[in-house]
């Protein structure tokens, strides 16, 4: 059968370029999130390979055994209802299957999103990232510092990512590390993330926004905590200060090289969380009311385009 | 003249009223969101059943299996929709 | 076309059964669309923007009205079907008209409404909230004044023709949109008007 | 001239200007073709004032088709742009515009349209009907249907196309950041063509409850009849979520409210939470009638009954409730907390159950079996591993934490269309195949079939299966173009490639059509398949009548029980039949929808109004006309049925 010999070769290519190559991506993890993920979706390949080698050896064996060209000019084949053992079996065996799955999905999604094991007990660093169209911008408001398109973290050290948007939504992935979250303009997103070894990453939004997000990208480097310090320790003796008509300059859609200012954009435009919220999805029952006043806030930036 | 007003339909009507009056007790009488919301969904539920059973003729014809199963899959996915949505939209952040 | 005598008039041919099911399954699709709405609506409704809330521009009179309004008129498409059973064609019409009445006070009540939320600044384009909340409104008012200007070409055809399949089944058809309109007021009336406001 | 400017298209390339004059020189060429050959009122007497449920069928069926060619072309130039790093063939916007459109006509105008054009042919055939519940509101649906293709296909040469992708994100489809009427002819276009799929709905469900043949219950109904059934239960709850999404984004872009915006407590999150509460029910829409199509297509070729047919109903019923259950892990990546996310990826995993038990049937229907590998055979055993590896990298994507990988990326692409093509396209060839003979009487070539099976299925295969990896390899979705150095070149080539395969199967297929036009025997008979089902018990070409005789069932394989059991199907003498009258209410309601629709992205008020009225005017004249369509004398029928050889 040609059908079965193209399929074969179909795996069969898959599995070659799966295992020949250098690892993909997603599977060349530098922290604990994108090593969680990585595994769970190794877990889920091989469980789902032997369902689908299943299928094709049941097909294969039917298509063999019951062609007609096999059989008797006039055998007749019988008439068969279904049998409740049969049915009991194609039902349960996939129930367990996804119940199997299932239990995985819960568990490391709950992982993913917490802070991961071992480094629960120290303070995260914060990094706002967010995007304009078509650019992302990294603030450190703890070292007071604001960088464009590309983002340095310590290693060893857990970085919480606070994701927004000035302009459409956009999604903030950076696949060694971890899996991507939305970037929006009316909320903010945390995403944690760990990085295991010093390492040159790519990052990028992957979310469609329009004419420029195929080059919507940002390098990552992590690096050694005493290595930060001293790249912290540069910026502040050699970047400029970043100004509110600079940061208005650089919203405008378009595309820059990477840049480095002292100060963030955080203190003139602050990003949409807590009293400056107002609508994040979340339940907002506390800062409803301050919703309204600063509304105007965000709003005056929205209009650039 | 008393066969166009059937005791059934104008007994309907009377407790559709009732049951309009109990609802604007939420915003006459003062009581907590819970059971004002509670008072709301139980009135509006049985005020929808009286038009369907009493004013439709729901049940009247050979295809009332039909109507009901439709009407049932239509008000389960509404539901699914109506909190499915709450949850995804609001109540789904920690 | 087969007549069975059997059954009520509006039952009373294949294509008849075929109309009155088919409209039952619509009004389930319209269940889904206002459905969407209130889902929607209910999301909204804290999403009031630099706008004003619900309970800072509903007022409870005219919405008093309108429910009365729309709960009469329920009942009395259902008399305007009853009468028509009894193949009284004077009352049906009498009936069928306090109903379009009934509606169009309805409606001239919910653009009295519409007019004063525009005066207190809670247009179409204020929030998300006022945005929404008068597309739901706008929504079910619009099938009202469908519903009005279909009642009424109902009525001219029995005033022409009587009762006949055709008619019959029309005006039992739109007893049933006009009774879900009711239903969908309810719905509105509890869970727009009064939660907002309680 | 002022008023003009607007008809622009925004960003104009030789090569949209080069369509603008293929598109129109086809028209003037079908035009003068028709005006010369003097066939104007046969088209306006026989197809387009029609009402018959077999020739909107195939006037459904042919707008798929070309609207399949429009969505492949489309396909093809993404594919040829992406095939090496750096290309320069499209610009970014024009891409986007591609993608956005690729994505719209095949799942709006394309599998959608065939999948109901099969419907119309094939469920009253099947059920012993003489045509649908209401066969004018069948026309009607499939002209405005078509009235939304037209429109959604005019924005490429007048005012530009839509480019926010077929989701349509807001804020991205706002007048912010997508300037042009592209959104607005969304909006519309999906609008006006979504009412005509609701009244399909409606329509098909009545027709299926209410017109079946004497003796054939629920539980005797052919598989595909029941998957039509389905189906339009989820059109009918689904079409309404799309109807207020799209009338709230009209509202946003063109009345100026602020419900998807990202200010004035606007959210930009909802459209995607209304547009997937539709979406996911819709890919169910158009896997079911495939689902459907094997079923008869597999038991037919195996020579047996479907096994576990109780089974195949309920799992189609749980299908059904459960895919309004599992929208939001579209969007799992939006931020809600882990116990959100758990629950719609249980709920999303546990869909594959009822389908795991639908390709566990249709193995076990092969089993003991007599299979004859014709070309709908192979689509459709070609379709049994295809579609499992599309499932279960559903079920991998499924998993929450895992999706935060796989969202946005080829990974997907690949996940989707392993689905969509083997699942609906193959079904879609299959079908036509099938069904060919009893729509115009004479037989596709088999052997060239079998070439056009080869190339489509391994063109896929090398198409999407190489998407798989360089989403895991990072490559994002909708990306016109990448660098060198991320090393997407070589697997996006073998996609190219792959696509270029594809691209030939279908014009085999074209080919065998014209081939088998001019040389297929037309002697074949009423059962050329040696079938199961009612359709293939009465006589090829179906007279307008279907069946000059209502059949009587016995069982759920009645024409192949008839066959070898001897059952009686036709009981009784010809009467005089009732039939629906022609009209061309439906077409010209359809047409001022469009004008209606047209008037309303250019915001021309005045168009919108006057349409508005003449479509008012049109529903007031149908509440007064008096139509009680006609009857077939018993000497006419008598007449026909001897000349083509009786029905029975």
């Amino acid at each position: 059968m040609k059908i079965k010999l193209a399929l074969l070769f179909g795996l069969l290519t898959i599995a070659t370029i799966l295992a020949g190559c250098e690892p993909l991506l997603v599977f060349d993890t530098k922290g604990p999130q994108a090593a969680t993920i990585s595994n769970v979706i190794w877990i889920s390949i091989i469980t789902m390979a032997v369902v689908v080698i299943v299928v094709v050896a049941l097909l294969i064996n039917m298509l063999v055994k019951y062609r007609a060209s096999k059989q008797p000019e006039d055998y007749e084949p019988p008439h068969i209802e279904g049998n409740p053992i049969v049915e009991a079996i194609i039902v349960g065996v996939p129930v367990l299957i996804v119940a199997f799955l299932s239990v995985i999905s819960v568990m490391s999604t709950y992982s993913v999103e917490a802070v991961p094991e071992g480094y629960e007990d120290q303070e995260p660093l914060v990094i706002y990232a967010s995007s304009s169209d078509w650019k992302w911008h990294f603030s450190y408001p703890e070292q007071d510092i604001e960088t464009v398109n590309y983002v340095f973290i310590p290693t060893h050290r857990p970085v919480e990512f606070r994701l927004y948007s000035h302009t459409t939504i956009s999604s903030f992935w950076i696949p060694q590390l971890a899996g991507q979250k939305y970037a929006m303009a009316d909320m903010v997103n945390k995403l944690n993330v760990v990085a295991d070894v010093p390492a040159e990453m790519i990052g990028r939004n992957s979310n469609f926004n329009g004419e420029g997000f195929a080059e919507n990208t940002f390098n990552v480097t992590s690096l050694d905590p005493d290595e930060f310090d001293s790249w912290i320790e540069d910026i502040h003796a050699t970047a400029e200060p970043l100004t509110e008509e600079e940061f208005t300059k650089l919203l405008e859609p378009g595309h820059l090289g990477q840049m480095t200012f002292t100060g963030t954009h955080l203190d003139f435009l602050p990003a949409p969380e807590g009293e400056h919220g107002g609508h994040n999805h979340g339940s907002s029952e506390t800062d409803q009311d301050s919703a309204g006043h600063e509304e105007t806030n965000t709003e005056s930036e929205h209009d650039h385009h | 003249m008393k066969e166009l007003f059937p005791a059934k339909q104008v007994n309907g009507f009377v407790f559709s009223l009732v049951l309009t009056v109990i609802a604007i007790s939420v915003y006459f009488v003062d009581m907590s969101y819970e059971i004002g919301l509670t008072i709301l969904l139980v009135t509006a539920f049985i005020q929808a059943g009286v038009q369907l059973i009493i004013f439709m003729h729901a049940g009247e014809s050979k295809d009332k299996g039909s109507i009901y199963t439709s009407l049932f899959y239509a008000i389960f996915i509404a539901l699914v929709t109506i909190f499915g949505s709450l949850l995804a939209m609001v109540w789904g952040y920690m | 076309m087969k007549i069975d005598n059997t059954q009520p008039l509006e039952y009373s041919t294949d294509q008849n059964q075929m109309n009155i099911l088919g409209f039952w399954i619509f009004l389930g699709a319209e269940i889904m669309l206002f459905a969407t709405l209130f889902a929607t609506y209910f999301i909204y409704a804290d999403r009031t923007g630099s706008g004003p809330t619900g309970s800072d521009i509903f007022e409870i009179t005219p919405v008093l009205i309108e429910t009365f309004l729309l709960l009469t008129s329920s009942f009395t498409i259902g008399l305007a079907i009853n009468a028509m059973r009894l193949g009284r064609k004077n009352a049906t019409l009498t009936f069928l008209a306090i109903t379009l009445l009934l509606g169009a006070g309805f409606i001239g009540f919910e653009i009295f409404e519409f007019v004063h939320y525009y005066h207190v600044g809670a247009g179409l384009q204020t929030s998300a909230f006022t945005g929404m909340l008068l597309t739901t409104l706008g929504t079910h008012g619009a099938h009202v004044t469908f519903g009005f200007f279909w009642g009424l070409f109902i009525l001219i055809q029995i005033k022409r023709d009587g009762f006949n399949p055709r008619t019959a089944n029309k005006s039992f058809i739109f007893s049933l949109y006009w009774h879900f309109l009711d239903v969908m007021w309810i719905f509105i009336f509890s869970f727009i008007y009064l939660k907002g406001m309680m | 001239m002022e008023f003009f400017e607007r008809f622009a298209v925004p960003h104009p390339s030789p090569l949209i200007y080069a369509s603008m004059v293929a598109i129109g020189l086809t028209v003037l060429a079908i035009i003068f073709g028709i005006t010369y050959f003097k066939k104007w009122g046969y088209l306006w007497k026989e197809w387009l004032t029609t009402v018959d449920h077999k020739r909107i069928g195939i006037m459904y069926m042919i707008s798929a088709l070309l609207m399949l060619f429009r969505g492949g072309a489309d396909a093809v130039m993404m594919r040829l742009q992406t095939s090496v790093p750096d290309n320069t063939f499209l610009e970014a916007q024009h891409y986007n515009e591609v993608f956005t459109t690729h994505g719209v006509v095949m799942i709006i105008f394309m599998a959608m349209a065939f999948i109901i054009g099969l419907m119309n042919f094939v469920v009253p055939l099947q059920i012993g009907a003489r045509d649908v519940a209401f066969p004018r509101l069948n026309a009607l649906s499939f002209w405005l249907y078509f009235a939304g293709a037209m429109l959604f296909n005019i924005s490429f040469v007048i005012g530009g196309s839509p480019d926010a992708g077929w989701t349509n994100y807001y804020p991205l489809a706002s007048n912010d950041f997508s300037t042009s009427v592209g959104v607005n002819y969304y909006n519309w276009a999906l609008q006006i063509s979504g009412l005509g799929t609701l009244m399909t709905g409606i329509n098909f469900i009545v027709t299926i409850i209410k017109m079946r043949a004497p003796g054939m219950k629920l539980m005797k109904m052919p598989m595909f009849t029941w998957s039509a059934l389905i189906t339009n239960a989820i059109i009918v709850f689904a079409f309404p979520v799309l109807t207020i999404a799209l009338i709230m984004g009209t509202l946003d872009r063109q009345f100026g409210t602020s419900l998807f915006t990202s200010t004035s407590g606007g959210m930009d999150m909802q459209w995607a939470n209304l547009f997937w509460i539709w979406g996911h029910p819709e890919v169910y829409i158009l896997i079911l009638p495939a689902f459907g199509v094997y079923s008869q297509i597999i038991s037919t070729f195996s020579g047996r009954n479907l096994y576990g047919y109780k089974s195949m109903v309920g799992s189609m019923v749980i299908i059904s409730l459960m895919s309004f259950l599992v929208w939001a892990h579209h969007f799992f990546t939006m931020g809600h907390d882990a116990f959100t996310n758990s629950i719609f990826s249980i709920t999303t995993m546990a869909i594959a159950v009822p389908t795991g038990i639908k390709i566990f049937n249709w193995l076990l229907t092969m089993w003991k079996g007599k299979i004859r590998f014709t070309v709908p055979m192979l689509y459709s055993v070609a379709f049994i591993p295809l579609f499992t590896i599309g499932g279960v990298t559903g079920v991998m994507l499924g998993v929450a934490s895992a999706d935060f990988q796989y969202h946005n990326t080829m990974f997907l692409v690949a996940h989707f269309h392993n689905v969509i093509i083997p699942g609906v396209v193959f079904a879609m060839l299959a079908g036509m195949t099938y069904w060919w003979p009893k729509m115009f009487g004479f037989m596709l070539n088999e052997k060239i079939g079998k070439w056009a099976f080869w190339f489509v299925s391994i063109g896929f295969c090398f198409s999407f299966f190489p998407m798989y990896i360089t989403g895991l390899d990072g490559q994002a979705r909708r990306m016109y173009t990448y660098s060198e150095s991320t090393g997407f070149g070589p697997l996006n080539m073998l996609s190219f490639f792959g696509a270029g395969v594809m691209a030939i199967g279908f014009i085999i297929i074209v080919y065998n059509v014209l081939y088998s036009i001019k040389n297929s025997p037309r002697n074949i008979g009423d059962d050329p398949w040696d079938a199961r089902s009612l359709e293939w018990a009465t006589q090829t070409p179906v007279q307008e009548y279907n069946f000059a005789i209502t059949p009587e069932v016995e069982s759920s394989d009645a024409y192949w029980d008839h066959k070898k059991k001897g059952y009686q199907l036709f009981k009784g003498n010809i009467e005089k039949i009732h039939m629906p009258n022609n009209s061309g209410l439906p077409i010209i309601m359809a047409g001022i929808m469009l004008v209606f629709a047209f008037s309303f992205v250019f915001y021309i008020w005045a168009g919108v109004i006057v349409a508005a009225i003449a479509f008012l005017a049109c529903l007031i004249y149908r509440s007064f006309e008096k139509d009680d369509g006609h009857y077939i004398p018993v000497s006419e029928i008598k007449e026909t049925e001897n000349k083509n050889g009786g029905a029975n």
